[in-house]
């Protein structure tokens, strides 16, 4: 029954960091309801505009142009994900050199290397543009 | 055989409420997502739901997967969904929310 | 590059005084020229009206003073500015024929009514007299007054003398003169 | 070089006829009354033939006694001479109409806008009559005609109706009363146009377009106008402006008042320009009066005002950088502590900081104070330091050069088809200064540059106030170093001003262009007739066409530039 | 002996004490960072007085104006509580709190410093897990969903735009942040903060000059902070994704963003500058890490004034420009510099 730290361990605490976090705006909130005076009107909660109505919704479609922008965020975020794991091996004997060449450093150099090269024909075919 | 007596093991007991809750709250949220009128709120629904389910990896202690369950569910792939959402057309949305 | 914002910005905090006033406990200089809330020589005002005419705004109107000069005429009247309206251009100044309208440094008129920052004469003017002055003063414009009512009866005497005069001259032209000095002597 | 006279002769023999009577006053000026059927001709004529490229304004006059409204049309050249030609049309009260110059200059539109609304003068082949500086509930009162009998009283809340529109918003309507019909203070029958509003509403087109007010309470407008930006995503596709919320009706306010009472007034206009508004409107009331400023006095009014130019183009610099950067952006704060000594400098002479009124009519108002030379030369040499530290921050920072280089580009012909003038204009290769292009007090005695630029970009346009910074210290040391002694005003100017009947144009180079003050005299004590030409109104005549196309940050970057002032737009 | 009991007890039952601990933890740090918090606010105004001419908050609390703060605090508690009329209510509301409440997810896992006790360095840190900096990239992702939730909900077409710029910031300087934490885990062989604090004998700052460069960036780009403040220019979109908040809800988000740049300045000092190392005061040993760290802090929160105060701000594609097409390569090239160096280090 000992029990030893186990990895999740760590995480408890941030659970109440979570609550005592979500906690803090709430108690917030509920002074500024018991003090704060409430006399909303129409007028004081009309959306702010420059002092005008506004002219139809704020929410509209985009262009879709910048979708590429998010995927090509998603294609980044996920390569770099495979990074990480890589940093406790690189250094380690957990992947052999072969001929006085480390297999983890040349791998991931090569695929640092083909990153930047879909890095360039990214921009190359103007994908990252701003419209 | 179930051992019984580890129901009476206090840690037991936490590993046991922890996952049931985050069960639910997993459950809970991918209905909501499903069912949910507007497709903006939709998203944060499933949002929150992959946050649970972070949470769920982390309790399994599969920790480095929890994280990277939040970075790129919640940081790159929500993103990517609200985004989408941006870019679609208002008249879809209200087809969605009212539909 | 960026780096000469920062240097800029860092030379200016390091080297640099504070240039803002901590404003109530200190007022820059003014100078000699500066507009600010006007100045009645009040001994010297003529109550002529030019600064009201001349005034864009119609901001001053003229009114009765008690501690005005009495030597002069009673209904004579001094300018009231009221400086909600002024915006102080200087015109007022500028066309004062007895040159007794100036403006000074001061420029804190705030208030909390409206009537507060309407400067009466009893604000504006400088040289009031005293009430020592001011009793001499009507004394003066007593004896002045004294001194011309008895110059009119003086006057009238006169004139009714010399009407009588006239009279008696008439009347003894008519032969009537020895009974006039004869009920005289009576 | 083309004088009036040749201008006059080659208008007489090509239109015979036309021209109904014409006068040279002064050296420089032409004014004619055209036949109104003849007038779009003789424009085209004097722009095709004798480079009257530049449409200055227009202004609006009522003749009452003489039944008649009269529109003078201003045209000058950029450049090419400096005859200004001043083309009088007159149509009946009864039934005013005029022909249009849009067709001709492009930026005749918001100057017979103006006349339209105020004086219910119709333009034929105007594209767009609609109010500008009024609000819709006023057009058809026509407050510039001299038998108008006063506004509505639309300020009282108790008599506002409120109406909720479908979107869920609450407008305001004020039905007028039967009073007021009563009184003739009320439009009876109202001119029928799309409000501007609708005028937007009907130019989006896509799902993916929307139209983002910016104003007239928002961070990057100088004071209260409306910039409406119809923009997709980030770009702005079409840019629309409506401005009059601040209009104070300055002109008819001058109508009003003495000639005198007029110089004060002319300070609010713009508070930046104050000492230049004065100096145009004293000019032209001097040429009416026929008296002219003694030495010292036009010394001093020249310092003044290149003081003050200084300390405009620092404010005005000052503001772009909060634009482009924030409001806690450290330059600008530093052009403030900059211009403070500038002020203070004004401040000794006028006792003014901001709204100087100092000039009158043959003078100024008191003499340099003692120790002045020696004030303003110790504050200019440090403004020459921190003007050179500017220019060198400007022509390095990458930041900087990001966001203006290639920005708003107005090309020399594009620009003097906007009709903008001032620093925007020369920043676009075209030297055009008031300064030299129509000497005013004694600046054909001074040594100076006009200074522009090639690029005619947002930077340009900065770049050139701050040369020109550096070039008004170079004129306020000659001045300081020349000036002669003696008295500051002309000898015998009445104190009550009345001029003889006649009219006068008068123009100065203000810190943002061309001020003109047109002013008719009808032999009263009371001006009949003040029309200020402010440069402001110009820029912002040519905003909505420069902001297409860009992003819109670049809107703030390139309104910025210009360096606006809606007071004297609204006037 | 009390230390010992509770390390004890950490050992036999770490779930509850981490739960007890972590509620403990929570809320002394969470009131901690909130008075940071607060005077880093004070400490913004007072240093961008100074490198204005001027003198900053001057009145309340006496000449230093202390209490400015808590005079601001007042007035957003008792201002009345307004939500738009054309708002999306839930998200509307949420958007404070789980701001707020993702923030405090960094705020567990970063040392506050470290103490020495028994000549042994002992990190304040609640969740000292092995891949803390992993964890904390990936939390610091999270943030633009707030800022999202925020603007989205508002139905205000600044707040709009605010929002979809935000996004469109957080992604293009997601990737190089990520990147420049691998090379600095690459230097260190490890992912905990505390290991890459100790690892640096050197200051990374010094060993990838580029990678700190690069992160500093993308730090200020994170924190929304001149240059990088898209998404509030108040001269374009007025408050961008605030713009409908009021009173004590916009309070909420104003203060988390200095939370965050507070935070952001901790790891910044943690992984680059060398988090709490330098020479052992002799007199005060039991807390001279803490006299370090408090002093790198301080210099890295001022030196975001400056920029602050010094730099114009860019336009929004130039902001996605410079991340994707700058800094992203330049990112990569840092780490293969990190992996030579490193092992040639080693």
């Amino acid at each position: 029954m000992s029990g030893e730290m186990m990895a999740v361990d760590y995480y408890i605490p941030l659970i109440m960091f979570l609550i005592v976090g979500a906690l803090v705006p709430i108690g917030a909130l509920a002074a500024v309801k018991i003090i704060s005076p409430q006399k909303s009107t129409l007028q004081k909660r009309s959306t702010y505009e420059g002092g005008l109505r506004p002219i139809r919704e704020a929410i509209i479609q985009y262009n879709v142009q910048y979708y590429l922008f998010a995927i090509a965020f998603v294609i980044f975020d996920v390569e770099v994900l495979f990074l990480y794991p890589w940093i406790y091996v690189y250094a380690s004997d957990a992947i052999p050199a072969v001929g006085g060449v480390s297999i983890a450093i040349t791998g991931m150099l090569i695929f640092i290397v083909v990153l930047l090269i879909g890095l360039l024909y990214d921009i190359k075919k103007e994908a990252l543009r701003w419209v | 055989m179930i051992d019984l007596t580890q129901f009476y093991d206090i840690r037991f007991l936490i590993e046991l409420g922890a996952f049931s809750l985050l069960a639910v709250i997993i459950l809970g949220l991918s209905i909501l997502t499903v069912y949910s009128r507007n497709i903006v709120h939709s998203g944060l629904y499933l949002l929150g739901s992959f946050a649970a389910v972070a949470a769920l990896y982390i309790s399994l202690n599969a920790t480095f997967v929890g994280v990277a369950q939040v970075l790129v569910y919640i940081g790159a792939v929500g993103v990517l969904i609200l985004f989408a959402i941006m870019l679609t057309r208002k008249t879809l949305m209200e087809e969605e929310s009212h539909g | 590059m960026v780096l000469k914002n920062l240097k800029m910005t860092l030379k200016r905090s390091i080297g640099g005084v504070e240039v803002t006033r901590l404003y109530p406990e200190k007022i820059m200089d003014l100078p000699d020229a500066e507009r600010g809330v006007h100045v009645l020589d009040i001994r010297k005002c003529i109550g002529c009206g030019a600064c009201a005419r001349i005034c864009p705004n119609d901001c001053i109107k003229l009114v009765p003073y008690a501690r005005g000069n009495p030597l002069k005429n009673k209904k004579q009247q001094y300018p009231q500015i009221d400086y909600g309206r002024c915006m102080f251009c200087g015109l007022c100044v500028d066309d004062c024929p007895a040159n007794c309208l100036t403006m000074s440094k001061v420029f804190e008129i705030a208030g909390w009514e409206r009537d507060d920052i309407v400067y009466g004469p009893e604000d504006i003017a400088v040289g009031q007299y005293n009430d020592q002055e001011l009793a001499e003063l009507a004394e003066e414009a007593r004896k002045a007054e004294e001194e011309k009512k008895r110059k009119a009866a003086e006057a009238a005497k006169a004139k009714k003398a010399k009407a009588a005069k006239a009279k008696a001259a008439e009347e003894g032209e008519k032969g009537s003169g020895e009974k006039t000095a004869k009920k005289k002597a009576e | 070089m083309t004088t009036a006279n040749d201008v006059l002769s080659a208008l007489q023999s090509a239109f015979p006829g036309a021209v109904e009577e014409a006068k040279i006053s002064p050296e420089r000026q032409l004014w004619a009354t055209i036949k109104p059927d003849k007038i779009v001709d003789v424009c085209k004529y004097l722009r095709d033939n004798h480079s009257f490229d530049h449409y200055s304004g227009a202004a609006g006059v009522d003749k009452i006694d003489e039944g008649l409204f009269e529109v003078t049309e201003l045209l000058a050249s950029h450049g090419a001479h400096q005859v200004v030609a001043l083309l009088k049309v007159k149509t009946p009260r009864d039934d005013p109409s005029v022909k249009s110059l849009t067709g001709l200059y492009w930026n005749a539109n918001w100057y017979e806008r103006e006349i339209w609304e105020m004086l219910g003068i119709n333009f034929e082949g105007h594209p767009e009559l609609y109010p500008l500086l009024l609000c819709d509930e006023l057009v058809g009162v026509w407050p510039w005609r001299k038998d108008f009998k006063g506004y509505p009283d639309y300020t009282t809340a108790e008599r506002a109706i409120e109406m909720v529109t479908s979107d869920g918003y609450t407008e305001y309507s004020f039905p007028p009363t039967e009073a007021e019909i009563k009184a003739g203070t009320v439009p009876v029958d109202r001119p029928k146009y799309p409000t501007f509003r609708e005028r937007e509403e009907m130019e989006i087109e896509g799902e993916s377009e929307m139209i983002l007010h910016m104003g007239p309470q928002h961070a990057v407008v100088p004071g209260p106008f409306l910039l409406d930006i119809l923009v997709d995503g980030e770009r702005v596709k079409k840019a629309f402006l409506d401005v009059g919320y601040i209009h104070k009706g300055i002109e008819k306010i001058m109508e009003n008042r003495t000639y005198t009472q007029g110089i004060p007034i002319t300070d609010r206009l713009c508070y930046m320009a104050a000492l230049t508004n004065n100096e145009a409107y004293c000019g032209a009331v001097e040429r009416l009066l026929g008296i002219e400023a003694p030495e010292r006095g036009q010394y001093i009014r020249m310092i003044l005002e290149e003081l003050s130019r200084i300390q405009s183009h620092l404010l005005g610099t000052g503001e772009f950088l909060t634009l482009i950067a924030s409001a806690v952006y450290s330059p600008f704060l530093y052009m403030i502590i900059d211009r403070e000594d500038v002020l203070s400098c004004i401040e000794s002479v006028t006792g003014a900081r901001i709204n100087h009124s100092f000039v009158r009519f043959g003078g100024v108002r008191n003499d340099l104070p003692d120790g002045f030379k020696d004030m303003t030369l110790d504050t200019l040499k440090m403004i020459r330091q921190k003007t050179e530290e500017y220019k060198e921050l400007f022509l390095s920072d990458s930041i900087y050069r990001k966001r203006m280089e290639g920005v708003g580009v107005l090309s020399p012909q594009e620009a003097r088809r906007l009709g903008v003038s001032g620093p925007p204009l020369r920043a676009s290769d075209t030297p055009y200064d008031m300064r030299r292009e129509d000497p005013y007090l004694l600046y054909k005695d001074m040594d100076f540059e006009v200074i522009t630029r090639k690029e005619g970009d947002s930077k340009a346009r900065v770049e050139v106030r701050l040369d020109e910074i550096l070039e008004s210290c170079y004129i306020i040391e000659q001045c300081l170093d020349q000036i002669p002694s003696g008295p500051v005003m002309a000898e015998g100017v009445p104190k009550r001003i009345k001029p003889d009947p006649g009219e006068a144009y008068y123009r100065v180079e203000d810190h943002r262009g061309e001020m003109g003050f047109f002013v008719v005299s009808d032999g009263s004590d009371k001006p009949a007739k003040v029309k200020a030409r402010g440069p402001v109104y110009a820029y912002f005549q040519a905003l909505p066409p420069l902001l297409e196309g860009v992003y819109i940050a670049d809107v703030v970057a390139i309104a910025g530039s210009m360096d606006a002032c809606t007071s004297e737009v609204d006037r | 002996m009390v230390l010992s009991a509770i390390t004890e007890f950490a050992a036999q039952e770490p779930k509850i004490y981490g739960l007890v601990i972590g509620l403990v933890a929570a809320a002394i740090l969470a009131s901690i960072i909130n008075v940071v918090a607060m005077l880093l606010v004070w400490l913004e105004r007072k240093v961008m007085g100074d490198f204005q001419a001027r003198y900053g908050p001057n009145r309340v609390g006496g000449r230093w104006g202390v209490l400015q703060l808590g005079a601001d605090a007042v007035k957003l508690f008792t201002k009345e509580d307004v939500i738009p009329r054309g708002a999306d209510k839930p998200v509307y509301v949420w958007a404070p709190i789980v701001a707020v409440a993702t923030t405090m997810l960094v705020a567990g896992a970063l040392p506050f410093g470290a103490v020495i006790i028994d000549g042994k360095e002992i990190p304040l840190v609640v969740a000292n897990m092995d891949i803390s900096a992993f964890y904390i990239e990936a939390a610091l992702s999270i943030m633009a969903i707030s800022a999202f939730m925020a603007g989205w909900s508002s139905n205000n077409k600044y707040s709009m735009l605010g929002a979809f710029r935000g996004i469109a910031r957080m992604i293009a300087y997601e990737v190089p942040m990520g990147i420049c934490v691998i090379s600095v885990a690459v230097m260190a062989h490890s992912l905990n903060v505390v290991e890459i604090v100790q690892a640096q004998s050197v200051w990374f700052a010094i060993a990838q000059p580029l990678g700190f460069v690069i992160f500093a960036i993308a730090l200020i780009t994170d924190l929304g902070r001149m240059p990088f403040d898209q998404t509030e220019a108040e001269e374009e979109i007025i408050a961008g994704y605030n713009t409908e908040y009021s009173g004590i809800r916009f309070g909420l988000l104003y203060f988390q963003e200095y939370i965050v740049m507070l935070l952001g300045s901790i790891l910044l000092v943690h992984l680059y500058l060398g988090g709490w190392n330098g020479p052992v005061i002799p007199v005060i040993s039991f807390i001279s890490p803490m006299i370090w760290f408090f002093m790198k802090l301080v210099i890295v929160l001022v030196a975001l004034i400056w920029v602050r105060v010094s730099l114009p701000r860019f336009r929004i594609d130039q902001v996605t420009d410079l991340g994707w097409k700058i800094l992203l390569p330049l990112s990569m090239v840092n780490l293969a510099w990190a992996v030579v160096v490193g092992l040639y280090f080693a």
